[in-house]
């Protein structure tokens, strides 16, 4: 199993929640974050001093899933959050060595 | 008349040098005549009252802020509170400088149709400032006149302004509103207090009714709206492509319903300076007819979206309240209590349906102004000659004359502020705000990390 | 009399053809003579103060609201604002409906106890829109007196909804309510304003004297409050099973602050107003023992809590304003500055002490309400005996009668209620909200992902 | 007399037993002849202008407290609103003890310099409570007399309550407030109101001009926080090691601006109550000039801002509205309506660079109060001299001595309390918030996951 | 050492901290997350339109702990979290390669 | 490739920010948590009633990098985070299998 990380733009989180539909995955996690990166946030104003918001809002998605459904989940990502504008985000893969259903107990790819 | 004061004098023995207002006052009603007294007292007391009432149509403002703030996004909140800051300093000054004028004519550029008057000047001149203005027609000083009908004028742009909220352009807004207030609304108004042509229906016999503006305040703004909400077009992600509307919801339901309740206060002004004078008997009526309008219109909204909608609706509510005091702008002075309640009940239900239907359309409205105070509007007009007597025709001529012409006024004045730089913002800008768009400003900043 | 009105006609020489408010108004005063023209202006400017004043009362309304709503989970917002548009303007229309003639009634069911009137009609028929309203008892028309007593009446039920807030179903809440604010109130209130039992005692020289409301009113909703709250039970999670008691937060302190400001300030109304007319000497004193018991009760509650609980707390400092001025509201005309300030800084203490004992004694009340009103309008009574030269004795029966009253009254009617409908959301609804569960809606959805 | 008010009973056929206000009225007017009718009308109306004119001035700090919340972090509303609650208290506590017999003495302790009065007795004594009350001098009872200017008393410390905001120990701002509103603002008052040098300069006819306290209140508030200021320091992190200014943003742009509305609102009391009567003339005029000069305050500084920082701020636009309304309170009745607009517009091009050019230096005033009440009110005061035909040389000296007194005053003041006491929290509990430190609560705690 | 990352239900928060302090777990970091699953999210009404909440909030807890504690700590969690109702979440173990507490400069086991 | 988790104090986040673009790291992401752990919340009043808040605000900052920058990484962020003072938080690594930059498709350290 693995965890399939997400940080994407806030607007995209109701397409690319569509496209993990369409390949089955019906669960997820999500976090409002802040951004930092390569695309620098905007100059803003207040009271006359100007200043520099670096920190942009994102959306982080965090997604268990079975080892073979990686990078079908991944490319749906990349191809749904996709503007081709600078600060799109990024996917990130991390190994993930248990998963239960609370509810169930149930582990394993089952627990997905 | 000296020996009356002088007698004042000795009766108050501990009286100082200073100016007295009081001995002043009875100076000045002396030199009339005794018999004045009472013409001067309720002359003073309904100047009061008009100036109060001014104070409240003001925080209406307010009240109209926070709603407009409340039912929308907070990524648009900034843009939205300072178009509200706009709105009424600029309905101010121009109604100053050419609105008043327009109002009080005498000097029509086409007779009973268009008057254009010019900035105030002194008022307090010729004895305005005492019972003398208007030959008594008024029971207020020229000041008072003006400072009541400045409130109202920029009533009908901020009507406007959150029926367009969250995707509209500051610049052009800003001349949008200037010109709706300044030359728009005025025409309206004067046809109707200006002694214009619909003063002038039957003769003058059937003259159209509109108590305190259902039709030539709230009208004129509804209609206006709609031209503009046409023109701009909906909030992008409120209709998707398949044609199922996905709500956008107003960001703060404590602030909505503050807007409520402080435009309910302030219509107490709006209602109750309207009878332009402190006369006991229409006063007490009218704050009864005004507030039992609008519970009924809070009940009877409450109780419809229960039905329709399945659930109690709190921003149907508050709507319902806000119907319930359209509609008994109009006929707040002539109708009785129970008629009142009738009428508000039904524009509570008028409410409902007119928002659903005009989401149904694809009319993005996010405040419901359009169905508040447009629909509402006609509602309480004509209701006036169902309840309180008034001529059906003139009610029905005066409500197509004001609101095909805000609507073709606003249409016409969009569409060229369209054409020579634009009316929306970029796609970009609307998802990210106007706040940060427009202004580089955030409402909430300190809820981001990068605050604390 | 007709040649004085020519006269006038005249002195202004540019006299239009349109109606003159204030020839009309001196025109009806010569028709009585000019011996009453102070009569008539003395009625003209309490008319006015009364329905300012009514006005007045009407924002304390959206003080509750904010203050309720501040002082409580925002998950229960939406329910909390709902509620609060629900009250006042069932308020208002039960009030048109059975409780004005219920309150000046001649027409008892059971004499002196039990009088239940029916709707109002024309208020204005019969000269009531003039002085002669009352026969010169009153200086304010019919209607005056209605929408002023009106805004009054749904005080009581507001004051139980605070107390019973984050657990109530909505649906038996509404029919309390209006119950309550129908019947209750308005036979409790006909015992001292409708010339009931109250206004008796002592052959009518001992009358209970209760100025505006702090039993009738105030201690009437603190009653009823607390009989709701024995019946309903604490919100889930208030008291551990060890028997500690676990703070629910309020969730928004400026909301509560603006509550309360609102509330200071719509008590100038609501004290004021009591004077019942625009006499300047009973005014003056009123406005200024009220502002000074209200300021002496957030002054003692401060030091109060510092003593006690060792910080400053903002809630308490607020409780302590309203307790002030509930301490005052008995005998606001009738004390002495410095009485008034002694009364109020008492009241500020007995609010602290008052909340700390009923949260021990595990009577959950989310914004204090019980205590507030109710606890500090039995102290706001008896200090007019103190104070004011009351009858200790009739101040006694007044607040045991109407506590008693409003206590089981509120206590049957909530029983019978529970017995039909249920009162109580189910438990998965309370941790969820009540938002979500009674409306389907949110009261800040846009701090929520789906909304970006 | 007798005579004519037993005619009055028999008009009013359906008398009951109980008192008759307008029956009492009128008797005592009687009492002292017909002829006195006028001004005891007149003074009826004006008295109720007074005390609603107070409460509108007492809503005004309501706005203070929503408009310093606003502009300043959600870690310190609690703190923010609990100062509010205590300067409203003690200010008017103090008033009573001290104030208002300092601002209307006969007895110096020093001569037209320095006089300290004692606690205000019975007011309604000795006739006060009808025109009586300084021999017709004042169309107002004592007591509207003492709550009106009550209202004003805290407001200076209010105004240094927001320029020290984020950062004063609690325990030494109570301290401070008390002492600046029982000594420094009684004291500067009574040399303008008291009758001291201030309104005997040139002899009294070229006294200084000061109507409603563009120098007297909002000046010595802005000049006294300045001192404040500078021996506080800026918040930290507000300017970096390498001099560059790093804004720290106010949570809430929402309550900013309802904080702005409301004092908009209020001061129609405290600008029109200024005209301490009910007199048509001054009261329309001087509605107006204070409407249209806040109006033009408002658009001058959207524009001043858009020019010098590109974007249109809306900080900056009701930082405008509040310097027009200082900028036109000294001459709001001495001045025309355009006169008003230039100068309300001047002012809010005034305090946009003044909030920058404070913040060049270091003097760090969160909400700008320096600039709206200190700068503008200079501007004000003198304007009156250009526009209002006031003494130049006059005003200058009243800027200069009352602004050198107020700075003096606090910056004494304020060392004392340092030196004794400290005035500053650690820089742990500046970090984490003086909510948390000052009073061990949170403004917003549900947005927490604790209380979920 | 392990993160042991679980998805509760919000009002559970409590009751996991308690059972986690039980088994001598004194530390985590706690996240407001909104989660997307089975469990559907309700509909509701917005001035008259009818929507559908999926995202329903939950609360992500982030617990390091020594390879020894992982299993201890995962049924502590799912025992304490269990509603047996749909949308009482997941458990899930990530493998963690260092962990430094930043007050002492202690690694490994000792920074927990 | 690996995920470098800090979990630090609210008010350190600018210097973390500039310590970590000193040593020329760009990019990461940031959340508000609240933090459980060895400091004490406060005891807060409510009404006369005395509660203790737990969990105390902290920023979570997830940083991934290439493996050679791990160390560097994280000592810069615990340089810059100390105060010395119980509650500083923790850095954790995670491994980190792929990577993708949404924008352009780059996988692996390119993508960081
Ligand atoms: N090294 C990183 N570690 C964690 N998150 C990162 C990293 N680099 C970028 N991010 C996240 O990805 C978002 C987009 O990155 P950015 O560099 O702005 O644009 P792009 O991915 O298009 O090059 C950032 O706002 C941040 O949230
Ligand atoms: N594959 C997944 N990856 C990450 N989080 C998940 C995943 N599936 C479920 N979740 C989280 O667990 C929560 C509960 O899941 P859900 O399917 O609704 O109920 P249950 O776990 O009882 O079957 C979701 O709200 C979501 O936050
Ligand atoms: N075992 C853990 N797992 C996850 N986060 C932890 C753990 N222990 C501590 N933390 C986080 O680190 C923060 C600081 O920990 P704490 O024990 O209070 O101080 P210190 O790290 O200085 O010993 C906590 O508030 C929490 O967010």
């Amino acid at each position: 199993m693995k965890l399939v990380v997400a940080i994407i733009k806030p607007f995209k989180l109701e397409e690319v929640k569509e496209a993990l539909s369409e390949i089955g995955i019906e669960g997820m996690t999500v976090t409002e974050v802040k951004g930092f990166g390569r695309q620098k946030g905007h100059t803003e104003i207040y009271r006359g001093s100007e200043y520099t918001v670096d920190f942009l809002p994102k959306v982080k998605i965090e997604i268990a899933v079975p080892d073979d459904v990686v990078s079908k989940a991944a490319e749906a990502i990349v191809k749904s959050a996709k503007t081709g504008k600078i600060g799109d985000g990024k996917v990130f893969v991390i190994p993930l060595e248990e998963a239960v259903r609370i509810r169930t107990d149930e582990a394993g790819d089952a627990a997905l | 008349m000296v020996m009356a004061v002088l007698t004042l004098g000795a009766v108050t023995a501990n009286a100082q040098e200073e100016e007295s207002p009081v001995a002043d006052y009875t100076e000045m009603v002396e030199s009339y005549g005794a018999e004045y007294a009472p013409a001067f007292d309720f002359f003073t007391v309904s100047m009061l009252w008009t100036v109060i009432a001014a104070g409240l149509v003001f925080i209406m403002h307010l009240g109209f802020a926070t709603l407009e703030a409340g039912l929308t996004q907070s990524k648009n909140t900034v843009n939205i509170l300072f178009k509200n800051v706009w709105i009424i300093s600029i309905g101010l000054i121009t109604y100053a400088l050419l609105g008043f004028n327009t109002h009080y004519p005498g000097a029509w550029q086409i007779e009973n149709w268009i008057g254009i008057g010019g900035p105030i000047g002194d008022l307090n001149a010729d004895g305005n400032d005492t019972w003398g203005y208007g030959g008594l027609g008024l029971a207020m000083t020229a000041y008072g006149d003006f400072i009541f009908q400045a409130m109202f004028a920029a009533t009908a742009a901020t009507i406007v302004s959150g029926a367009v909220a969250e995707r509209i352009k500051l610049s052009s807004f800003m001349i949008y509103s200037t010109i709706l207030v300044a030359f728009g609304y005025t025409i309206a108004g004067s046809w109707h207090w200006g002694g214009g042509w619909l003063s002038q229906l039957g003769g003058g016999d059937d003259a159209f009714y509109d108590f305190a503006g259902s039709t030539v305040v709230h009208g004129f703004g509804g209609a206006a709206a709609l031209a503009a909400v046409m023109v701009l077009g909906p909030r992008l992600g409120k209709y998707t492509k398949d044609g199922k509307i996905k709500p956008i919801l107003g960001h703060s339901m404590p602030l909505a319903a503050v807007g409520v309740f402080l435009l309910f206060f302030g219509w107490f002004g709006f209602n109750g300076g309207s009878v332009l004078s402190a006369n006991p008997g229409p006063l007490g009526l009218v704050f009864t007819t005004t507030a039992l309008a609008a519970a009924a219109g809070g009940i009877s909204s409450i109780f419809t979206s229960w039905l329709v909608l399945k659930k109690p609706d709190l921003s149907m509510a508050l709507n319902g309240l806000l119907a319930g005091l359209v509609s008994i702008t109009a006929g707040a002075d002539a109708v009785s209590v129970w008629s009142a309640v009738i009428m508000g009940a039904i524009g509570g239900v008028i409410v409902v349906f007119s928002i659903l239907f005009f989401d149904k359309i694809k009319i993005d409205d996010p405040v419901g102004a359009i169905s508040v105070h447009g629909v509402c509007g006609i509602w309480g007009t004509i209701a006036v000659a169902i309840f309180g007597g008034a001529s059906f025709m003139s009610q029905l001529i005066g409500v197509v004359g004001v609101y095909v012409f805000a609507f073709v006024f606003s249409l016409v004045l969009f569409l060229i502020i369209k054409a020579i730089m634009g009316i929306r913002v970029s796609e970009e800008e609307e998802f990210e705000g106007l706040d940060i768009g427009e202004h580089g400003q955030e409402a909430y900043p300190d809820f981001s990390v990068t605050s604390r």
